[in-house]
């Protein structure tokens, strides 16, 4: 009983991290490798090697940090990775957390994901880590709503703010073909969310770094997993509420959702390599003038669609 | 309505959380750390809300407050002297009065908690919380929803015309100009600029 | 065990190099950039080697000492074609571009493993200003705003805004030399006002660029025309792969130093122009900014002139490239979205004269002016221009102001030819590794 | 046991994130000063960078704060979408078009570009 | 959990609003403290709704509608103070009331 409804949920949550975490590097290494980058090692060894070297070095302060605020902030986002996979539903019977608002929960996560970011950029004290942070915020704030907007419209044909729910409500077709602009819009709200490719706003190259740019060593290494953790939880929520979670013939749930979590990684990671970083302000005109009538679409496609 | 142990406990540890942190708000000297400490605060009621089964509520309070003091935070910034508190300051006005009148309202309040007998009404236990609160909306409070919607709107609208600068007409000083009553004159009916800024000078505490 | 287990798999990870660039030190990394097993870094935090590529002048000397101090320990020093300072006379010297990849591996393995001590600290342990037990608390602060806590003043209102009215603080600050996203050695005084770059001084002129000798050449005697544009077309690419690089394009970055590497007379630019257009780099990054008025359009000369459209082409002038039916290239804007199209259109059109060029075997005839990549060169040598970017940059964002310094070319040219590298062995070693 | 669950793994994460930098740390000395200063490049700040931080996009920030209320009201109108059928499309478009209004009008007085 | 203890909790974060808001001389401050009575407000709203309410759903609105206010209240705010502070350069209470003169 206790092994069933708690041990087990647990495990799989921080394995699933863990080695997400982990193949977001393989893979990256490898879409890098496939677009023309210098082949060195293997790209299963890369991830871990660079690990390890981050260990060893010394890690960096500068002169008068936020100090508790600077390493809370990695440690956090880690920890809302953490809650975000919580409320992936793995089968019928195997889902960590599942509360009936769990599509809310998931919200606040992204919420929660800008305050984290702000704050590790905030808290160096320095000028490149802080308009990092501030630049995030402005993106931060503008794909909430869209993001909102995409997941209620995967709770209207379900009648419920229940992942699970969402993923049984998709038996009969995805809701990937079912609201067509669905997935892309929250896609490129998890590229936002783990400021990834595109939209990296935060650490990006024109800021040596952005928020990392004066961290090193083990802070370091905790931040850049907690941010492939983010990709991971960002994937398993939109393989449940657009590629039907753990629904699909042959295979048993767990399997199928593996799968498609994979897919949606390999995708976002093939985005992040292929597309330049857009200008802050073109961003924020472009979430908000672009992307937000479009959710709004997407929206009232779901409503129609729902009550046909 | 009696909750397991476990229950209890954690409202203990969560209640004690919520006026901490609630406290820290005011003193702390970094600006950021005031604003995140209320969003401490406010999570450790919205997961007491949770425990009441106001699951919504609860969860929802998380990422409202999360945006909320997160626009908080950047405004505290920007319009704070010594934003993150690298020097001490204690920036606070009729001090003791202050702390009196908390204290009064705390007691007048926690009196009317241990006095007051209230109705025990505990939730039926085949309610959902969200399905009652959305057949609400729809039905009877019809009409708080549709005029929060004006009330919001109206909001969004003042929102942008104090705060936008740069407006479609130019800046907002010059958009408040009535245009001159004779082409590049002055603008009509407004004083002349001196004695506007006339009573204008700083005070510094 | 564990430590030991843990440093040997540290050792075989990809170097993490931070390079800090001399004169004429950036060819070398557009050569790095292509060797695996090394990564460049863009902040020294992220680094366990500093490389510091092409000599150094002396007046950079205190920056460089700073620079070397903020790297966290374990790391060491590397100096390519440059005398180490003299605090770190022991330290390890290549000059051989080939030893180099393999020298940096050589380093970084003994650096995990122990066998080298991190590179000493430069610097005294000293705090910018004394604070420990001074001012009213004792962390050097004095009242609301002032003193010097933990070291250092706060920032003050100095400046009123220049966009939207609200006065609030700005930061000064120094930036550069060693500034990977800034052309090597550049440095200005920058006031910023949250992202926004308030104004801007430049400090330190970039370091003059070395064109290839082939125009150096054309000045004293007929040269081949196709190696001459070929020369020219490189030089864009190699422009073209850094501005592409700072906007989180890695892959068309390596496609263009892979092109300029291997450039004959039979490629071509088109693939990389429709991958551009097609990933929206022109729409989301290189957007109108940084627009040059005629005059400054006129100062800076080359592709930036062109680009503002002006018809300025030293080329039209010489016999040889008029039987080519050669007429320069215009875009209208001048702004940093046409600086880019200018670029890429030339590359192209530089490339299509090669290969006619080289079919009739043309030289050039005109010897009294060359037009170079960077400008009209006649009886003077393109000048540094990097001051038009204080009119320039006032008013733009972090951001754009990065892509607008990184679309001009401003560096004067170095009265020395570059030095040739052997192309043949990175070819090799991309080979072997794979 | 839902809630048990998530606080486990809330907890474990953030130990693991906390302690792995705890660990690593406890055993190495202070950085010295001029490691500490923040990289410019070889340059240097005049002061510290934390200020009275100029935020450009704050009119797009209060026009969030009035905009995400109809959040509030939109997560329990999902759940009984179907349930209500015309009327809750009726209601919440005159909701949302409302609303609409307010972000279309303040994209014509430019909120969103940077102030 | 009880009732009372609910309510005690909420009593408590009133205060501190309370404290908050009469003392703090930046205008910005003191809608921390309003934003902290409101907190316990809501509090208290949940508490009658689950403990003695019988689960009216007009409990929860009344919580949605004190969220709303909040929202309006700082966005209101926020804006008041950019453009006082445009014009005046203040951004303490004191500055405001001068706007009276």
């Amino acid at each position: 009983m206790i092994v069933s409804e708690l041990l087990l949920p647990v495990f799989v949550v921080l394995a699933t991290l863990a080695v997400g975490a982990y193949l977001v590097g393989v893979i990256d290494g490898a879409i890098g490798a496939a677009l023309g980058a210098p082949r060195g090692q293997s790209a299963w060894l890369a991830p871990l090697t660079q690990g390890a070297w981050l260990l060893t070095q010394q890690a960096n302060t500068t002169e008068a940090p936020d100090w508790r605020a600077w390493r809370l902030a990695p440690a956090l986002y880690l920890a809302l990775a953490a809650t975000g996979l919580a409320v992936v539903p793995w089968s019928p019977t195997l889902i960590p957390t599942d509360l009936t608002t769990s599509v809310v929960l998931w919200g606040s996560v992204e919420a929660l994901a800008t305050v984290v970011i702000f704050l590790h950029g905030w808290s160096a004290n320095t000028l490149l880590a802080l308009i990092g942070a501030y630049r995030y915020v402005a993106l931060g704030l503008s794909y909430i709503l869209i993001s909102m907007f995409v997941l209620i419209g995967v709770a209207l044909p379900a009648e419920s703010l229940q992942f699970s729910q969402v993923v049984a409500s998709q038996a009969e077709m995805w809701n990937v073909i079912r609201q067509p602009l669905g997935l892309p819009l929250f896609l490129i709200v998890g590229l936002g969310m783990t400021f990834w490719g595109p939209f990296n706003l935060a650490d990006s190259r024109d800021l040596a770094g952005g928020t990392a740019s004066a961290v090193s060593g083990p802070p370091r290494l905790v931040w850049n997993l907690a941010r492939a953790a983010m990709l991971v939880a960002f994937s398993g929520v939109a393989a449940s509420a657009f590629l039907g979670g753990w629904l699909g013939p042959w295979l048993p749930g767990p399997l199928w959702m593996v799968i498609k979590m994979l897919v949606v990684l390999a995708v976002l990671l093939l985005i992040g390599r292929l597309v330049p970083r857009v200008q802050p302000e073109r961003c924020v005109t472009l979430m908000w003038v672009v992307l937000l009538p479009l959710s709004f679409i997407d929206l009232i496609w779901a409503g129609m669609e729902a009550l046909l | 309505m009696d909750y397991p142990l476990t229950v209890d406990i954690a409202f203990l540890l969560l209640a004690i959380l919520a006026v901490v942190s609630g406290w820290r708000v005011f003193c702390t000297d970094s600006m950021v750390r005031a604003s995140f400490f209320l969003l401490v605060s406010f999570i450790a009621v919205g997961v007491i809300m949770i425990l009441l089964a106001a699951e919504y509520l609860g969860v929802a309070m998380f990422f409202m407050m999360a945006v909320e003091m997160m626009v908080m935070a950047t405004f505290m910034v920007m319009f704070m002297m010594n934003p993150a508190g690298l020097n001490p300051m204690m920036m606070v006005h009729q001090h003791k009065f202050s702390i009196a009148a908390g204290v009064v309202i705390f007691v007048l309040l926690a009196g009317v908690a241990l006095l007051a007998e209230f109705p025990t009404n505990p939730l039926p236990a085949d309610l959902d919380p969200v399905t009652s609160l959305g057949n609400e909306l729809l039905g009877d409070s019809m009409l708080i929803f549709e005029s929060a919607g004006i009330v919001l709107l109206t909001t969004m609208i003042g929102v942008v015309v104090l705060s936008s600068h740069r407006g479609r007409y130019g800046g907002a000083h010059e958009g408040s100009m009535p245009p001159g009553l004779v082409p590049g004159g002055d603008p009509a009916g407004m004083p002349k600029e001196d004695e506007e800024e006339g009573g204008g000078h700083h005070h510094c505490h | 065990m564990a430590v030991s287990w843990l440093s040997r798999l540290a050792a075989r990870a990809r170097v993490p190099v931070f390079p800090a660039l001399g004169m004429h030190g950036d060819t070398i990394l557009h050569r790095l950039a292509l060797t695996p097993g090394i990564e460049l870094v863009d902040s020294p935090r992220h680094a366990s080697i500093l490389l510091v590529a092409g000599g150094v002048p002396p007046d950079l000397h205190e920056a460089l000492r700073r620079l070397h101090d903020q790297l966290p320990a374990p790391f060491a020093t590397l100096w390519y074609r440059s005398a180490p300072l003299s605090e770190l006379a022991g330290d390890l010297r290549v000059d051989d571009p080939e030893a180099l990849p393999e020298a940096l591996k050589r380093l970084h393995r003994e650096l995990m493993s122990g066998r080298r001590d991190s590179s000493p600290r430069l610097l005294p342990d000293e705090p910018p200003n004394p604070w420990e037990g001074l001012g009213d608390d004792g962390h050097g602060g004095e009242g609301m705003m002032g003193g010097v806590p933990y070291g250092r003043p706060m920032a003050m209102n100095m400046h009123d805004d220049i966009r939207d009215g609200l006065t609030l603080d700005s930061l000064t600050v120094t930036l550069g030399p060693f500034l990977p996203v800034l052309p090597p050695g550049l440095g200005a005084k920058v006031t910023l006002q949250g992202d926004l770059v308030q104004s801007w001084v430049t400090q330190l002129a970039p370091y003059p660029i070395a064109l290839e000798n082939v125009f150096h050449e054309a000045l004293q005697r007929p040269v081949p025309i196709a190696e001459l544009e070929l020369a020219r077309a490189r030089h864009h690419l190699q422009r073209l792969a850094f501005s592409l690089r700072l906007s989180g394009l890695e892959h068309l970055a390596l496609v263009a130093l892979r092109l300029s590497r291997g450039l004959n007379v039979e490629s071509r630019v088109g693939r990389l122009h429709r991958w551009l257009t097609r990933c929206g780099f022109f729409r989301l990054t290189a957007a109108g900014r940084g627009r040059l008025e005629a005059g400054q359009a006129r100062r800076v000369g080359g592709i930036a002139a062109r680009a503002a459209g002006l018809e300025e082409d030293l080329r039209s002038r010489d016999a040889a490239y008029r039987r080519l039916g050669f007429t320069p290239i215009v875009q209208r804007g001048g702004d940093t979205n046409a600086r880019w199209r200018q670029t890429l259109a030339e590359i192209d059109h530089s490339l299509q004269l090669a290969c006619r060029a080289e079919q009739e075997d043309l030289y050039s005839e005109m010897t009294e002016a060359v037009e170079t990549p960077r400008g009209p060169w006649d009886d003077y040598r393109p000048e540094d221009a990097s001051d038009i970017l204080e009119d320039l940059l006032p008013g733009l964002e972090w951001d754009e102001a990065l892509t607008t310094i990184a679309s001009l070319d401003l560096a004067g040219v170095s009265e020395w030819p570059l030095e040739p590298l052997s192309e043949t062995s990175l070819k090799d070693d991309e080979e072997r590794q794979a | 046991m839902e809630l048990l669950t998530l606080l486990i793994v809330l907890l474990v994460a953030l130990g693991a994130g906390l302690g792995v930098q705890w660990l690593a740390m406890c055993h190495q000395t202070m950085p010295t000063y001029p490691q500490r200063a923040p990289f410019l490049g070889g340059g240097l700040p005049e002061t510290h960078a934390w200020n009275r931080y100029h935020v450009r996009y704050y009119p797009m920030t209060l026009l969030l704060i009035a905009f995400e209320m109809e959040m509030m009201f939109m997560y329990p109108w999902a759940v009984v979408y179907v349930e209500q059928g015309m009327k809750a499309v009726m209601e919440m478009g005159m909701f949302l078009a409302i609303l609409s209004v307010g972000i279309v009008y303040g994209w014509r007085e430019g909120v969103f570009k940077w102030q | 959990m009880t009732l009372v203890t609910l309510l005690l909790l909420a009593a408590a974060l009133i205060g501190i609003g309370f404290y908050g808001a009469l003392s703090q001389q930046s205008f910005v401050m003191l809608m921390m403290g309003l934003e902290l009575i409101l907190n316990g407000v809501m509090l208290a709203a949940v508490a009658f709704w689950a403990l003695s309410g019988a689960g009216a759903p007009e409990g929860q609105l009344l919580t949605i509608v004190v969220m709303a206010v909040m929202a309006i209240e700082m966005a209101m705010g926020f804006a008041l103070v950019v453009a006082v502070f445009r014009t005046k350069q203040a951004d303490v209470t004191e500055g405001i009331t001068e706007l009276k003169h």
